[in-house]
């Protein structure tokens, strides 16, 4: 690698400690395209729970979709969450209104596993906040 | 796990640059930007003199460094792995 | 589309239609002043159009649309018209813009060298760079800085200040009233109300600066001040940036050099007029 | 003229543009997606400062997203290396791995690869063990309506790299009327130099046919028409002619691959010998020019007409019906 540092010369004479298991999760983190932090500026938005792409479906407490009527399951979000609900949920856990609270969780999870792709996932990434 | 070699790009795939105590990649193939901390870099390193099975990158990294703990080296190749900076030969 | 306006901000040139007048009426005051595009060339489209036909006349609202799009975007009401305009315009930059490393920053200059101030929504740095835009600085833009590739400068990108909430009333006691618009109650975001930067802001807006200090402000904390470590500084700049990653090579070498070159600190600060305080501070100590 | 016509004559002819509607023209191939094409086309040309700069805005952008594509392949591959199995890369992904001349400027949003029907269940395990996710409820309706009638997995996404993959096993819906051979489309791939494979060029074309007129609502079709037009000018030559009517008879898929070739040469000025336009052919040519120079789509009706057009090639409409209801009931 070029570069400017000098950690690839070989000095046998002074031995360096390196931490193999790092107690830290990750020793590699990759910049992802970010939206984050501009995306409240550029649109006003919504979260369907859940997406199209899984109309009809339940959501699990972990935030998966199960079929529907799965026992422990909540149901599909009659309307999407607005970009502000979506913000108070993700921080303080509380229910929108007219959600049921025992399912906020589940619904918060499903937010959280959104990705790149899915209906949502922008809105969900405007919302996220470094720190 | 035990068997499987690993390789890394050439040096000439990878721009690093030091930032307190860090590295940051830049990986031609990938296009992508990795921040790295020890021991990656000296993984990628030991690496550069060809593929190796994880025993063999540990004698590597032995004949260089002080560790104990040899068994985290499969999770730290995994990660790499997953980045796309180390494959499988 | 039935009304149209173009607009040159900085290097940039929008040009808009609308199937409603009056975003386009209130968007034209506010950028009184500004140049039109050479030759009506732009760079991007933005529309504001009915999210469905009848939507035209039937408790109008407006769809943000244009050039590039995002899904999840919900309309806004026609009476917040402007600030669909205004989102429209960002939405281009954030998804289209490939020429220049885009932050999420506000920008100010003095003396040829500017001060990048970026954070999450709600830091503050809206309103810190309008005040410190009625206190000497040039506001080089509130909401975008644009770093150029080859030459590491920064380019001004003056686009209305968008004020939130009581940041609008901080603002009505700098400015003359007839730089403002008028103010959106109840938008999705709060009352908004956009201001034009002054005159020097607009007549110099074809001129860059050398980026001299990177700021990371957070407004409601007492007044605090620490070092922010380069590899730190490149990530959250990373995160700051819309169109990093697709800049591949280019913008990693530029956003090396940067946080190489040029030191970072994070600043809390409990009000505005503190952080004018502590940016003062910063200015005589650069300059020393 | 209106967008998309702009757009159409300007990839045709570069030297035509003069003093048009430049904002028209960038609009509707943005729209399109047709914009990195298009700066290509344009490389070279004096034009206004401002319209340089957008082109080669746009032809730096196509070196990432070129790099980009080629990465996915290739984390693809060392995903399923260990099965043997032969991948064969598709669309946009396969031009730009042959080097292609369709592949410059080309956008690229999935990765499309084609593997041996009996292959998928290790094909999908070993992606999930990668890191690709499913985004479609297992054994829900869609999930199940998938793995039944269509050509490919439901679509799998990437959880870090946040791109999707769609694994055919075939080129068309199980539910269409054309059954193309899918074994002669692996026999007949070409190896690349990493091991992954490309369709055959005839195959290609033919592939690139029946996605854009026996499958779809024509969204999009002016760039998949343009794909066709660079494939046939770069292929071209008696004995390719031959081969390529020769490949779509076998894959039941003459009719669109004859469409392609009109439309083709009607739109973009291909070289190739295509009979006269068919009234139908000029309802396809007026869904592809649908757009203006705001980059809006025009011809609702016909736009329409042709979203339900797309639906009923996939699938006869009695199960049409069903699936329509069953969707309608999920919402």
């Amino acid at each position: 690698m070029s570069g400017t540092d000098d950690s690839n010369a070989f000095v046998p004479s002074r031995r360096t400690v390196l931490v193999l298991g790092a107690a830290a999760a990750s020793t590699v983190v990759t910049v992802r395209p970010a939206l984050a932090q501009t995306a409240g500026s550029v649109l006003n938005c919504e979260i369907p729970v859940p997406g199209p792409h899984a109309g009809g479906s339940y959501i699990a407490p972990d935030g998966s979709l199960v079929a529907p009527g799965t026992p422990g399951a909540a149901p599909p979000l009659a309307r999407p969450l607005r970009g502000e609900e979506v913000k108070t949920l993700l921080r303080s856990g509380a229910s929108p209104a007219g959600v049921d609270p025992s399912a906020a969780q589940a619904y918060a999870n499903y937010i959280r596993r959104l990705q790149a792709g899915m209906s949502g996932f922008t809105c969900y990434a405007s919302l996220q906040m470094p720190r | 796990m035990a068997g499987s070699r690993y390789i890394a790009d050439p040096e000439s795939a990878v721009t690093k640059v030091a930032l307190d105590g860090l590295a940051v990649l830049f990986h031609e193939p990938s296009g992508m930007t990795h921040i790295v901390a020890s021991p990656a870099p000296e993984i990628l390193d030991a690496l550069q003199q060809g593929p190796a099975d994880a025993a063999e990158l540990l004698r590597r990294l032995h004949a260089r460094f002080d560790f104990e703990g040899d068994e985290a080296i499969h999770a730290r190749l995994g990660e790499l792995e997953a980045a796309g900076l180390v494959r499988r030969a | 589309m039935r009304h149209r306006l173009a607009l040159q901000i900085g290097p940039v040139a929008f040009r808009i239609g609308s199937a409603w007048r009056s975003p386009l009426d209130a968007l034209a005051r506010l950028y009184a002043g500004y140049p039109a595009p050479a030759d009506g060339l732009c760079d991007f489209t933005v529309r504001l159009e009915p999210e469905r036909p009848w939507r035209r006349f039937l408790r109008p609202s407006v769809a943000i649309r244009g050039d590039y799009v995002l899904p999840d975007a919900a309309p806004l009401a026609l009476a917040h018209g402007l600030l669909a305009a205004e989102m429209g315009m960002n939405l281009q930059m954030a998804l289209g813009q490939r020429t220049w490393l885009l932050l999420h920053a506000a920008t100010v200059e003095k003396d040829g060298r500017a001060i990048v101030m970026t954070g999450e929504s709600g830091a503050g740095k809206s309103t810190l760079a309008a005040l410190l835009g009625e206190r000497g600085w040039r506001l080089m833009g509130d909401e975008f800085a644009l770093l150029d590739l080859a030459s590491g400068a920064l380019l001004p990108f003056p686009r209305a200040i968008s004020l939130k909430n009581g940041a609008i009333g901080v603002m009505e006691a700098e400015a003359a009233a007839d730089r403002f618009g008028p103010r959106l109650a109840g938008t999705p975001k709060g009352d908004i109300r956009h201001l034009r930067p002054n005159a020097e802001a607009i007549a110099r807006m074809g001129e860059g600066a050398r980026p001299a200090l990177i700021l990371f402000p957070r407004f409601g904390s007492a007044a605090a001040v620490r070092g922010v470590g380069q590899a730190e500084a490149f990530m959250r700049l990373t995160q700051a940036s819309t169109n990093y990653v697709a800049l591949g090579r280019r913008g990693f070498d530029a956003l090396a050099n940067l946080v190489r070159g040029v030191p970072a600190l994070a600043i809390d600060y409990p009000d505005t007029e503190t952080a004018v305080g502590l940016i003062a501070d910063f200015r005589r100590e650069l300059a020393a | 003229m209106t967008g998309a016509r702009s757009l159409v004559r300007a990839l045709r002819d570069p030297g035509s543009v003069g003093a048009c509607d430049w904002n028209g023209l960038v609009s509707a191939a943005r729209a399109e997606q047709l914009i990195g094409s298009l700066a290509f086309r344009m490389e070279g040309r004096k034009l206004p400062p401002r319209i340089e700069a957008i082109f080669a805005a746009a032809r730096r952008d196509a070196a990432h997203v070129r790099t980009r594509t080629l990465w996915e392949a290739e984390m693809c591959r060392r995903a399923l290396a260990p099965l043997g199995i032969p991948v064969v890369l598709m669309k946009g992904t396969a031009f730009h791995a042959a080097g292609l001349e369709a592949s410059l400027g080309r956008s690229v949003g999935d990765l499309d690869i084609l593997v041996p029907r009996e292959s998928l269940p290790a094909v999908e395990s070993a992606l999930l063990d990668a890191g690709w996710e499913r985004l479609k409820q297992a054994g829900g309706y869609d999930d199940v309506y998938y793995r039944r009638w269509m050509h490919e997995l439901p679509p799998l996404i990437h959880k870090d790299r946040d791109r999707m993959i769609d694994v055919h096993h075939t080129i068309l819906p199980l539910t269409a009327r054309p059954r193309p051979d899918a074994a002669a489309l692996i026999e007949g791939s070409v190896a690349l130099d990493n091991g992954l494979r490309v369709l055959a060029p005839a195959d290609m074309i033919v592939h690139a046919a029946a996605h854009l007129f026996a499958d779809g609502d024509l969204a999009g079709g002016l760039r998949n028409l343009w794909d066709i037009d660079r494939l046939l000018r770069e292929f071209d030559s008696v004995d390719f002619r031959r081969t390529l009517e020769e490949r779509a008879r076998l894959h039941q898929l003459a009719a669109p691959v004859g469409r392609a070739l009109r439309l083709a040469r009607r739109l973009y000025g291909t070289p190739v010998a295509a009979g006269r336009l068919t009234v139908a052919d000029r309802l396809f040519e007026a869904r592809l020019l649908a757009r203006n120079s705001w980059g809006q789509e025009r011809g609702k009706l016909l736009r329409f007409a042709f979203y339900l057009r797309g639906h009923l090639l996939r699938m006869p409409p009695l199960m049409l019906a069903r699936h329509l209801w069953t969707k309608a009931a999920m919402r």
